[in-house]
């Protein structure tokens, strides 16, 4: 664990180019998300128990807190891949990555107003907006 | 004048590639697949159904209405995709923080049975669901 | 030619006598902007505080001895010039390696991953009596890759070697790319299957902090890339 | 202190250090000790190629590259060695591209060459393409290339070890002390066979393509242990080095058609040189460059020239010139080609000066590059220690360091990582040899103790004199008074300037005190070696009343044979003093007793 902090450390303090951010943000989001995928499945299982115990855990979906985290999700699975898609062109069509800055910036394109859109319909009927 | 390789010497030899090689090959192929049934389930029950539409009933009518069968396969190949491409994800942050041996082996053995239940456990819910 | 101060902070340590790194700062008067922020360490050295520690020898950025972060970023200092770095210049030892010290790192590391892909010319065959014949282009198809000096400046930049000190880096895999798409080498399959490896060149998450890296500008991502494609698909005629 | 025993002990990791190492670890048991990592040796620098007459793209002959070499070293050369080199340079050659070099192809796939200063087609006189390379970084492929050989034969190295003695005992060599400098340890080594391949010690002066760690370490410690000096006042000057900072533009830019240009556009080298014109031999070039300065025709009034490779330049002067291709077509360059054969010198241009040198052309003056004395020895590597040429058995010397004499008055280009490779090659067999025939001999008393406390004097000395103020003093003196042009006066003016910075010398302090990476401590001796060698130089120099070469004097400016084709020996005494000795250069006689390389004047 200790050099899994060192080495974000360096990684955060280094001035590396944009391949680098991305590939921070590509492991810390592909952590999150494998382990929202698994929770995800738990709590789906749940429905084999019926409605009632069903309604239950989706009531705790609702809460704000968990509807942030449910957007940070989004955000996350939305980065994660579409940042794989611009690391699996440059592994399999060489020239690519000659412009990996530019494609870094075409995901954040696709990235930011997909993210956006979804937040707005997760978080507007919790925080009263819709 | 352009002069090919095989004029001057024995064709290199061929090679194969092994597990490590599958795996990465298999992380952009699933990564690949992913890019479609994932991101179109999170828009679809985000930006499409919406959360707070989610009830119970919308799920049993997805699993087992008309269409019950395409959403079957298409949630077990999400699955499947997700939890293969995912745990190897967590198997290569493991061997690149975990350094002891003996933890390294340990948590990837954990990795493998957590795998192994809740891709029982997913598989389980989807197939026997029946309202 | 212009002159300018210059503010230098170095990241020092000396194990005889300090726990931890710390900061110095040196300030040197009236350098020409067109000198190398070897120069500006040198004077540093040579007419300020002699305790001050790094290396150097070719002083053109061809022996790659002095790989260094400077402002943040790996460089060799002999290729580095004032004026792109002024008036501020920070200068920190490169990073995953153990530090000896100040701007010395213990070097072995990197120099056994160098061994591990058998760097050496592999062809069994009996060579005929004068040159063996090799064709322009096949010499062009890895002419990148005999640049490398092996500075370190590229593995040192790797956030998975930060991850990962076990990871071969970028280094090693520029130097055996030089030999795998060499028509004259016959090593390929073995070398091959030295990368073929959780830690080979399957470590690469593709972050190109090492092409940035790379004081002798060789395409090292694509390099690896090449390696990859190799391995998955069995062939090195692409 | 701690004590190792290897058959053959190497210092230095240079080409010829590697080469000796290839050949003798593949019989006996041998070690490598190196200041620096191997791959980081001066080496590496070596830009433009390596001579050998492999006739690849046209008539050539080993002869021809022997007459060559004895020309440009202006007779000066001792001729047997120089056939040796020339002949041998051919399988060497071949042979490295057996171990893997990737050197540039021809279209038919053979190992590509281009013309260098002073090769020359010994009918037509016109330049020939004989130096093999690899793009414009052949010697960096020749040291990566014999390194990679010397791991994959489990050679011993020893990494960033600073040799600092020579061990002797019953007139023989038998071993080293060497400083750990990472540690701060000394370890002694003892050994059957020594050989010093530490190269060059351009480091004396200011305006220098030397590496830092250039500073004559072997040199230094062997003149030290009474070993004498060949030929120091023969010190190359290189044409074409960047402006104030001395990095070197290779001679192959002039090779791929480069030319020089004084301040009123005139491509001055027509003057001095008419036949190969840029491409003469590198003391002829530098000193031209000299003059156009001292006439006023540097550029801006100042002291330099442009080099010129740009496109439109080079073929203007190909088109004037009327340069062919071997198949007959009319020569001619443009940009693509120039960033491919010259891609390293593209790189340092924009690096150091901001300039593409296909757009702009370069600024360049004469740089301190290339020593051709040294230590003597004969073909095999072995330590001529006088004037009959007798050896001193178990120790060797290679590469830059040492003095064969292949290069005589002036070295041509191409022919310093030959002598490397050819060199090398013959004393690592040699010192196989040496060592299967030969019994241990032992270490003498005390070994490592002597310069142990030389080390600790300087480290705790508390003196007031400072290393760098001292090195600067010398590096001024020199380029001023042992440079490209020298007089009587000059010269005996630094001999005493010298001798009074040696003796401040003792009185020097250092400031790191500690054992880990001293590497002020190895600074402060380093200079100790240039001191040594610096006075060597000039007084070798001073002595010499003739031009010969590379050493080109206002008050003699002719070359004498009668009294002057002779080796310079000296020796440094222990009271400080130099004594001067002389040995005939070596000719080679026709059968009826003429000279085979009769000497002329050399004209290009
Ligand atoms: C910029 C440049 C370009 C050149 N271009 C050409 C060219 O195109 N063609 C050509 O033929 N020649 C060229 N030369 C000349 C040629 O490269 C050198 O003369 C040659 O490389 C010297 O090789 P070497 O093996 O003697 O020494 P080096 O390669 O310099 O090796 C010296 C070795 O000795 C070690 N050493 C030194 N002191 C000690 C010590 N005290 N203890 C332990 N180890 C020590 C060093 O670590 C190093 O490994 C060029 C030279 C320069 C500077
Ligand atoms: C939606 C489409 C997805 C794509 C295109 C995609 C693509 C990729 C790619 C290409 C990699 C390899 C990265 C590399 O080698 O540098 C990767 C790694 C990873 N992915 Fe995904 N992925 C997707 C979805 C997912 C999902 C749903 C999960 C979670 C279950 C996930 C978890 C991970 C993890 C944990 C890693 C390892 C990260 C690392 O090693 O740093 N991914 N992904
Ligand atoms: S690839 Fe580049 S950065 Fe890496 S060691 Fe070689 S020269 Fe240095
Ligand atoms: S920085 Fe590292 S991850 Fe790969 S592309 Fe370069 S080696
Ligand atoms: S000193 Fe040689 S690369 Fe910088």
């Amino acid at each position: 664990m200790g050099n899994a902090i060192s080495s974000l450390w360096k990684g955060i303090t280094y001035k590396g180019g944009p391949g680098h951010y991305a590939f921070i943000l590509h492991r810390l989001t592909g952590l999150g998300v494998a382990l929202f995928v698994i929770l995800h499945i738990v709590d789906n299982f749940v429905v084999m128990f019926g409605e009632d115990a069903f309604s239950e855990v989706l009531h705790l979906y609702s809460n704000p807190v968990m509807r942030l985290l449910e957007v940070f999700l989004i955000f996350s699975v939305i980065y994660h891949a579409f940042n794989g898609l611009r690391v699996i062109i440059m592994d399999f069509w060489a020239p690519s990555s000659h412009v990996q800055r530019t494609l870094w910036w075409l995901v954040w394109g696709i990235v930011l107003p997909l993210s956006l859109i979804a937040a707005w319909f997760t978080l507007a009927p919790v925080f009263g907006l819709r | 004048m352009e002069i090919i390789n095989k004029e001057y010497g024995l064709p290199k030899e061929k090679f194969k590639g092994g597990f490590e090689t599958w795996a990465w090959f298999f992380m952009r192929i699933s990564g690949v697949v992913l890019l479609f049934i994932a991101v179109i389930h999170l828009l679809w029950m985000h930006i499409g159904i919406q959360v707070e539409n989610i009830t119970y009933d919308v799920v049993r009518d997805r699993w087992i209405g008309p269409w019950g069968p395409f959403w079957k396969t298409y949630d077990i190949a999400l699955l499947t995709f997700a939890l293969m491409h995912g745990f190897n994800g967590l198997r290569w942050i493991t061997d690149d923080y975990i350094k002891k041996p003996g933890w390294n082996a340990f948590v990837k053995a954990l990795l493998l049975v957590i795998f192994l239940i809740v891709i029982g456990m997913g598989a389980y819910t989807v197939i026997s669901f029946n309202g | 030619m212009a002159k300018v101060n210059v503010t230098v902070k170095i990241l020092r340590f000396n194990p005889d006598v300090d726990e931890k790194p710390h900061w110095q700062t040196y300030e040197v008067k009236d350098v020409e902007e067109t000198k190398q922020v070897l120069d500006v360490l040198h004077t540093i050295k040579w007419y300020q505080d002699g305790t001050l520690t790094l290396r150097s020898s070719c002083a053109h950025g061809v022996c790659g001895s002095d790989a260094m972060v400077i402002n943040g970023h790996n460089r060799l200092a002999c290729k580095t010039l004032v004026r792109d770095v002024q008036p501020v210049i920070t200068v920190e030892p490169i990073r995953g390696l153990k530090v000896i010290k100040d701007l010395v790192v213990d070097m072995e590391p990197f120099f056994a991953k160098y061994k591990s892909i058998e760097p050496w010319f592999i062809n069994p065959e009996p060579p005929p009596e004068r040159e063996r014949l090799q064709s322009q282009k096949d010499r062009e198809r890895f002419d990148d890759t005999t640049k490398c000096i092996l500075c370190g400046a590229c593995t040192t930049s790797c956030p998975s070697f930060w991850a990962n000190g076990e990871y071969v880096g970028p280094a090693a895999i520029v130097q055996a790319h030089r030999w795998i798409f060499d028509s004259r080498d016959k090593g390929t399959a073995e070398r091959l299957k030295i990368l073929n490896d959780r830690f080979g060149v399957w470590a690469c998450r593709t972050a190109f902090n090492c092409v940035e890296a790379c004081p002798r500008e060789i395409d090292i991502t694509k390099a690896i890339g090449e390696v990859k494609k190799a391995l998955t698909f069995g062939t090195v005629d692409f | 202190m701690q004590y190792h025993k290897h058959e053959a002990v190497i210092v230095g990791a240079g080409g010829a250090g590697l080469m000796a190492a290839l050949y003798a670890s593949r019989s006996v048991d041998t070690a490598v000790i190196s200041k620096l990592y191997p791959t980081r040796s001066h080496t590496g620098a070596a830009q433009g190629g390596i001579g050998a007459a492999l006739a690849n793209l046209e008539e050539d002959h080993w002869e021809w590259h022997a007459y060559d070499t004895v020309k440009g070293a202006d007779w000066m050369g001792d001729e047997p060695e120089i056939e040796f080199m020339c002949r041998e340079a051919i399988d060497v050659v071949i042979e490295l591209e057996h171990m893997g070099l990737p050197f540039d192809r021809t279209p038919e796939g053979k190992i590509s060459q281009r013309p260098f200063g002073g090769h020359t087609n010994n009918i037509t006189h016109r330049p020939v393409r004989r130096a093999a390379h690899a793009a414009d970084r052949t010697g960096h492929m020749i040291l990566q290339t014999l390194y990679q050989q010397c791991i994959k034969n489990n050679v011993n190295f020893y990494d960033e070890f600073q040799v600092v003695d020579l061990l002797l005992n019953e007139g023989k060599a038998v071993g080293v002390v060497a400083y750990e400098i990472a540690t701060g340890e000394l370890h002694v080594f003892h050994a059957k066979t020594v050989l010093f391949a530490t190269g060059g010690f351009g480091r004396m002066w200011k305006i220098t393509s030397n590496a830092h760690a250039y500073t004559g370490d072997g040199n230094g410690i062997a003149a030290r242990r009474g070993i004498p000096m060949q030929d120091l006042e023969f010190f190359q000057f290189h044409p074409t080095g960047i402006r104030g900072m001395g990095i070197l533009i290779t001679e192959g830019v002039r090779g791929e058609g480069g030319v020089l240009i004084n301040n009123e556009g005139e491509r001055f080298m027509d003057r001095y040189a008419p036949s190969v014109k840029d491409l003469a031999s590198r003391d002829v070039v530098s000193r031209a460059i000299y003059l156009e300065i001292m006439a006023g025709r540097g550029i801006n009034g100042e002291d330099w020239v442009w080099l010129d490779i740009r496109p439109e330049t080079v073929n203007k002067y190909f088109e004037r010139d009327d340069i062919r291709n071997p198949d007959g077509t009319p020569r001619r360059i443009d940009a693509d080609y120039v960033r491919k054969k010259l891609p390293d010198i593209a790189d340092f241009t924009k690096t150091y000066l901001g300039v593409d040198p296909v757009v702009d052309p370069m600024p360049v003056q004469p740089t301190a590059h290339y020593a051709m004395g040294g230590i003597p020895t004969d073909v095999h590597g072995r330590v001529l220690i006088d004037e009959e040429r007798t050896p001193m058995p178990g120790f060797y010397a290679a590469g830059e360091c040492a003095c064969v004499s292949a290069h005589g008055a002036n070295r041509l280009g191409t022919n310093s990582l030959l002598d490397l490779v050819v060199f090398g090659k013959q004393a690592g067999l040699d010192m196989a040899r040496y060592c299967q025939e030969n019994d241990w001999t032992p270490l003498p008393e005390n070994a490592g103790q002597e310069v142990a406390e030389m080390l600790e004097r300087i480290r705790t000395n508390d003196g007031h004199e400072h290393v760098a103020t001292l090195r600067t003093e010398l590096q001024q003196l020199m380029t001023k008074n042992v440079s490209v042009f020298r007089t009587q006066e000059l010269l005996d003016e630094a001999v005493e300037e010298i001798q009074k910075l040696r003796e401040r010398y003792k009185h020097i302090g250092i400031q790191d005190k500690g054992k880990t990476f001293n590497t002020e401590l190895l600074q402060a001796w380093e200079f100790g070696n240039l001191l040594d060698l610096a006075l060597l130089t000039a007084t070798s120099a001073a002595n010499r009343t003739e031009s010969r070469g590379a050493h080109a004097r206002d008050d003699y400016p002719d070359r004498d044979d009668e009294n002057w084709m002779k080796h310079t020996l000296a020796w440094l005494q222990p009271d400080g003093t130099v004594k001067l000795s002389y040995k005939p250069v070596r000719r080679i006689l026709n059968p009826d007793g003429t000279y085979k390389y009769p000497a002329i004047k050399r004209v290009y």
